[in-house]
């Protein structure tokens, strides 16, 4: 495979590209090459600028002058989403980029309707989506309205998307963040599927065996500038790693704690908890020290049962006890102050405030608390609060007061996560809570994670990442439609939780 | 102390209205035959008080030496008054009185009311149903429902349907108010509207849905009514008409007048509406006629 | 099976669901016009009804334009004072001789160009939408009195007065332009490529930007159009009343018009509402003023009536589907 | 390092950038004012200037509650009727021996009260601000009549009448309240709990929730701030007029209000904005139409220049910022 793909002259050359923020320079002069039939993955820290490289092939940003982009050989004037869609660039946006309000069909046919003298040809696009979510093994709707999906139905729809194109060249960012590994397998029987008909594939992905499994080269940027290509025969972890952060990464999933055991008591219990629609009847309990996991497909409730537990959504039937007692939870106040904490799977949508200071957003749920007589902010103590967070989860940032928009994905997650830690939960329901997330990153709030379960913390993780399940967890509850559909103990493996995920064995329990 | 005229600023209850563009004009006119290099600003208070009163703030910063105001809320503008006269500003009032203005020129409005409807008494033989389309609550408006009512009620025989629908004063306005009491009262002998673009707006009601058994009167005597009445089929037979023109300039003169140092021997002069039919409309010198 | 099930019932209750949404405030509206026949004793004559549908006719026009503009999350609020304007030049055209009928495209043509100046504005300055129309709501109202010198023009021989009081078969013209207007605006905001791109703009605006939708030719269209509408109803206002006055014309009317738009159920963040919703929620205000003047209330109490009956009826329609929202 | 240089000059003109935001219109203020002395020769005198103070601070106080408003991405159209409403009860409480400046308190209790109505009915029933308070400009509109039995309320011995007529220290008390206004604004806005909440509600209210604020609330009280300001206003108008007319009182004094929020770079979305933009904005409406008027333009074309200025006032703002912003 590598052997021909290296063969190949260069489908698409970019050349000296730089780009500029108002002060900030997020490329500096990088290149890229990329070859008809090759995947080719693209990898770096957060904020290294792999994102802002591909929005400039799609047109979505301008470069600053002095670059070049060839296709074929030949110059090519971007610039305008237009343009590269007429060369044959498709993109699959890290931020998803879909009409919330429109159907999957009519998404996915955006901007390039079938028509017939200016009126939407419905029975034609219907024709053209079907069978391309088939591929994709969608079995949601197209007529559905993409406001109804899950985070990670839309973000099939987004891949389903740039397959309504004749692509020469389909760019993935980060595309398989809210996949489990089904839809990711279906994925990449695509892209099999497109490489074999020539079509070059640039993947970016945080995900590192993704990138072993696909990737016929790898190219890594560090802090807007290119690193280096390595070719899939010399791909190895301390390689990619080293070039990526320049420093080893050695305590990946490690697990310290270790010393949970069934005598400690259950600090978070949930019994027959159910929304009537989408949850049925999920009973779990959480110990103090804990990690336990909770995996699942995409769309099998995981998000809506974490609400349900913290008072985002209306119950319909089931009780929340912590500490043995129970708990009225109606409101996220309510379980806030009772001391559960719900990091959200989507955290531009749902949890952060972008226009707001990194301090801002790491104080709100404590200046209450904090606040002097008559509600007046305690400034000097919020400063002291954001700093140590600051350090402690070693956010990357100039300074507290900048907005958290400002801030790229994975320290953006952990600004977040900071905000939870703040109110000193006794249990933390953490939704994706490495969604998007750098190596580096990720290694530092699996550390966090670590520590919360030392300091007796009762932890549930939500992952549609099984590596990371598997690392982290110590125990695994599996949801299927809405129900728990079993559960995995130590030694907790693959295979067992995708048979009670697929439904391939009966509920054990 | 006599003093040059040399800065005038009008203000007037709302500019859009044919009336005001008739006594803008005859202030104008009266001004330049005594200094034709004088200044006249002339802005709409949009019946808004707060905006008058801040208009006539503007207007002492400015210096002028005549406000001529026709006041938005006849009771409410006297501070405002007041205050312009203390800054040595004259105040002369049109149309509406302002309380403490130096002088005042309107017109009998009462008077105007009652004209209009004793026509009516007349034209029934003092028996009958008679709407009165009502406008926005100002003075005038109010003082021409006042005299219709008192002619009205002179006669037992004649009941009042309805006087507390709005018109808004403007055509679209009659026109809503009237298409809802047709169908709402079978039978009505005449109505009364507070003006005239009332007046044609119910008209066009009536003729929308075919019911000609009654007629109408107003007061104002517009251009439009003129045509109207000149037309000899439209329903509206009568109009109470003020003459705006006159009255603005009259009011000026004996504002500069004060400015000159003379007292007005009637500081309140009210000036009598002529009452124009079919008949005399050919004699009635209108609005926008030339002078 | 089961899932299979689900997956059945689901998809019902999102049928019923958008039923009830397409539905909208039409309970609303049955419920006062029955409610007001019972107090009147008239409302549901042939005749009043037909009085009903030429008071509802210009703000129907209005809010269908208005309907484009909020479904892309934007707002225009000079549809007022275009509709002034035209006006002002439906009549002034009208008196020409033997021009007379060309006062309707006249008008129509001055709407657009005031729409376009709109749009051109908003799309390729991007400057707020409230700001832009909020300023040439004050300015095309000073152009509209500057039309006619501050005084009312007006034709009583006004070569296309069929428009505003004849009827065809019964129907009111009036109501016949309104309903066409309707009817026009739902195929294009339905089945129109342009239509959809409205709706992904109202949504998500920089999605749409990203799949090479050209958001400033979406934007420049919506306006134009509002801007049309208004010139639409500046002529109707025109054939109806034989007269336009600059000032006082069409003062407020944006308000009215927003109004049916959101009580019809497009929501003000764009992207999600329905033009037939616009035509009940016209109605709803028309059915107001007309009822309660039958009924022989006093102006006074019309005011807090229809103030309340506005809120009650937003209120119930959020009760109804209360059951199927999210939280 | 290199890192920590860019680091360090991004901060920098984030800083500058911030400032200039923050500095907003005010370049747009000071040449409007320069252009309207030269012109007029009087327009910077003491004299003249505290009438433009007094002429901006009604609306400044209104702009002020609409600003809290704007921010969780609401809007308050009844802020005209509450004024009105206010002002008839502070006229008519005037009027009662003895209690006289009672009128004062009194007129600020009914705005908060109606202001509370808006923002139960918003935060509680979940209904839309812009219809909401559409139906309470409508019925608040019908109950300030009903108020004055439709008449004119007067006292010519108006016992607070200082506050609309009187000044210290050569500042009228008019612009001392809405400056007050603005600093207790900025105070509850940048430096208590609550104002963290309002901008959180406003940046993302579904956020807010999950964070455990309680947004019903924090919406409770920005429109029960806007009333109380609007019954603040309606006192502040009583007493400059001595009298109060439940009809004609703060018509459309709602659009004044939003556009001096806007001007002042609030955004419409929520989230973003500060106080001072709104009193630089409320300044820029005053300073207009009171330059128009010393400068002698006529009534038509005072209306063309202040909806052209309008927009060209955000367009300049928008270039100006363009160098600075993100895309
Ligand atoms: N619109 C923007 N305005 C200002 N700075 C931006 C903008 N978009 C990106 N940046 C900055 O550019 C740099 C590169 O961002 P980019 O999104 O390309 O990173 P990435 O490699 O895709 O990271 P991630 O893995 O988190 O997606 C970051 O410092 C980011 O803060
Ligand atoms: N806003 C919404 N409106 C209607 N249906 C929704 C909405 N959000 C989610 N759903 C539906 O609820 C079901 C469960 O979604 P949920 O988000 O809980 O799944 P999940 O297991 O967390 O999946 P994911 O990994 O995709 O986040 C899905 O079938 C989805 O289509
Ligand atoms: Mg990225
Ligand atoms: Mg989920």
């Amino acid at each position: 495979m590598t052997a021909t793909a290296n063969e190949q002259r260069p489908l698409l050359e970019m050349r000296d590209i730089s780009k500029t923020f108002g002060a900030s320079k997020a490329l500096s002069q990088v290149s890229l090459t990329v070859r008809a039939g090759e995947v080719h993955a693209l990898m770096g820290e957060n904020g290294a600028g792999k994102s802002t490289l591909m929005k400039i092939l799609s047109g979505a940003y301008t470069a600053d002058p002095g670059g070049s982009v060839l296709i074929e050989g030949v110059p090519a004037t971007l610039g305008d989403p237009l343009k590269a869609k007429a060369y044959g660039i498709a993109v699959i946006y890290q931020e998803l980029s879909l009409a919330p309000n429109l159907t999957v069909a009519q998404n996915m046919f955006l901007g390039n309707e079938p028509s017939r003298f200016g009126l939407a040809d419905r029975a034609e696009m219907r024709r053209r989506a079907d069978p391309i979510l088939k591929q994709l093994g969608i079995d949601f709707d197209a007529s559905r309205r993409v406001a109804e999906l899950s985070l990670g139905e839309r973000q099939m729809v987004e891949i389903a998307r740039a397959l309504t194109t004749n692509a020469r060249i389909i760019v993935m960012d980060e595309p398989t963040t809210s996949l489990t590994s089904r839809e990711t397998e279906k994925l990449f029987d695509v892209i099999a599927r497109l490489k074999a008909d020539g079509i070059a594939i640039i993947y970016i992905s945080h995900r590192m065996e993704e990138i072993y499994q696909l990737s016929d080269r790898v190219s890594v940027l560090r802090d807007g500038a290119y690193v280096g290509t390595l070719d899939r025969a010399d791909l190895s972890a301390s390689k990619l790693v080293s070039m990526m952060v320049g420093r080893d990464l050695s305590s990946f999933y490690k697990k310290e704690h270790r010393q949970v055991t069934g005598e400690r008591a259950a600090v978070l219990a949930v019994r027959n908890i159910g929304d009537g629609v989408k949850v049925h009847d999920c009973s779990f309990e959480v110990r103090a020290g804990e990690v336990l996991g909770i995996a699942g497909l995409v769309g099998s409730g995981r998000t809506e049962l974490a609400r349900l537990v913290y008072g985002a959504d209306r119950r319909a039937t089931g009780d929340v006890m912590l500490n043995g007692k129970p708990i009225s939870v109606t409101s996220p106040r309510d379980a806030l102050d009772a001391g559960i904490a719900y990091l959200t799977e989507d955290r531009k949508a749902l949890g952060l405030f972008l226009d707001m200071s990194i301090s801002d957003n790491i104080n709100i749920g404590v200046i209450a608390a904090d606040a002097k007589a008559g509600g007046v902010l305690d400034f000097a103590r919020a400063r002291e609060r954001a700093a140590q967070a600051v350090k402690s989860l070693s956010i990357r940032t100039a300074g507290t007061q900048i907005n958290v928009g400002a801030l790229s994905g994975g320290n953006q997650q952990k600004a977040l996560l900071a905000r939870l830690l703040e109110t000193r939960p006794k249990a933390i329901i953490l939704d994706e809570p490495t969604r998007g997330v750098d190596v580096g990153a990720k290694s530092e709030i699996y550390r966090i994670i670590d520590e919360l379960a030392q300091n007796g913390i009762a932890i549930v993780v939500i992952s549609s990442d099984l590596p990371e399940i598997l690392g982290i967890a110590d125990r695994v509850l599996v949801m299927r439609e809405g129900r728990i559909a079993g559960e995995v103990n130590q030694p907790i493996e693959q295979e067992a939780i995708m048979a009670f995920a697929t439904g391939t064995t009966g509920t054990a329990a | 102390a006599a003093k040059d005229l040399n800065k005038i600023g009008i203000s007037v209850g709302l500019l859009g209205n044919p009336f005001f563009v008739a006594t803008i004009k005859g202030i104008e006119d009266r001004a330049k035959e005594i200094n034709p290099n004088v200044e006249v600003t002339s802005v709409s208070a949009d019946y808004d008080l707060n905006k008058q009163v801040s208009q006539i703030d503007s207007f002492i910063a400015a210096g002028v030496d005549i406000i001529m105001l026709n006041a938005v809320d006849a009771k409410a503008i006297a501070p405002a008054v007041k205050k312009a006269q203390a800054a040595g500003v004259v105040v002369a009032a049109f149309d509406v009185s302002a309380p403490g203005a130096d002088v005042t020129v309107m017109t009998n409005n009462v008077k105007a009311g009652e004209e209009a409807c004793n026509y009516i008494a007349e034209k029934l033989g003092n028996k009958g149903d008679v709407v009165i389309i009502n406008g926005p609550a100002s003075s005038s408006i109010l003082e021409r429902v006042q005299g219709c009512k008192e002619a009205l009620g002179k006669h037992a025989d004649i009941k009042i349907l309805s006087d507390d629908q709005n018109g808004q004063g403007s055509r679209d306005g009659g026109l809503a108010v009237m298409q809802g009491l047709l169908t709402r009262f079978d039978k009505i002998d005449a109505v009364f509207a507070i003006n005239d673009p009332t007046a044609i707006g119910a008209e066009l009601a009536a003729k929308q849905l075919n019911r000609s058994e009654f007629f109408f009167t107003a007061v104002d005597g517009a251009p439009d009514i003129e045509k109207a009445l000149a037309s000899g089929n439209s329903m509206i037979k009568a109009s109470a008409s003020q003459d705006p023109y006159v009255m603005a300039g009259e009011a000026l003169k004996l504002g500069v007048e004060v400015l000159n140092g003379k007292k007005p021997a009637e500081p309140v002069v009210l000036l009598d509406p002529q009452l124009i039919t079919a008949d005399n409309v050919k004699d009635y010198k209108g609005w926008t006629a030339a002078r | 099976m089961t899932a299979g099930e689900t997956e059945q019932t689901r998809m019902d209750k999102l049928k019923f669901r958008s039923t009830l949404t397409a539905l909208g405030m039409l309970p609303v509206l049955v419920l006062l016009a029955i409610g007001f026949h019972v107090l009147s004793g008239r409302f549901l004559s042939v005749n009043n009804l037909s009085i009903v549908m030429q008071q509802a006719s210009i703000n129907t026009v209005l809010a269908a334009g208005m309907t484009f503009v909020i479904l892309t999350g934007g707002i225009d609020l000079s549809v007022g004072s275009i509709l002034a304007a035209s006006a002002m030049i439906a009549v002034i055209v009208s008196l020409v001789p033997d021009l007379g009928m060309l006062g309707v495209p006249a008008a129509i043509a001055a709407g657009l160009a005031c729409g376009f100046l709109n749009g051109a504005i908003i799309a390729w300055l991007k400057l707020p939408p409230f700001i832009v129309t909020l300023g040439s709501l004050t300015a095309i109202r000073g152009v509209a009195r500057l039309l006619g010198s501050d005084t009312t023009v007006f034709n009583p021989d006004l070569p296309f007065d069929f428009i505003g009081n004849g009827s065809l078969f019964g129907v009111p013209w009036l109501a016949i332009i309104a309903i066409a207007t309707i009817i026009v605006s739902w195929f294009i905001l339905k089945r129109t490529v342009l239509g959809t791109w409205i709706y992904a703009v109202g949504g998500n605006s920089e999605a749409a930007r990203l799949t090479g939708i050209k958001v400033p030719l979406v934007l420049l269209f919506v306006y134009s159009m509002s801007g049309l509408l208004s010139g639409l109803g500046g002529a109707m206002s025109a054939a109806r009343l034989y007269a336009a006055n600059g000032l006082q014309l069409g003062q407020a009317y944006e308000l009215d018009a927003i109004a049916a738009v959101i009580l019809g159920g497009t929501s003000f963040v764009g992207g999600v509402g329905s033009i037939w919703g616009t035509l009940i929620g016209a109605l709803i205000i028309a059915v107001l003023s007309n009822g309660l003047i039958l009924v022989g209330v006093s102006d006074i109490w019309q005011y807090i009536i229809k103030g309340l009956v506005i809120i009650v009826a937003v209120g119930l329609d959020r009760y109804r589907l209360k059951g199927l929202s999210r939280t």
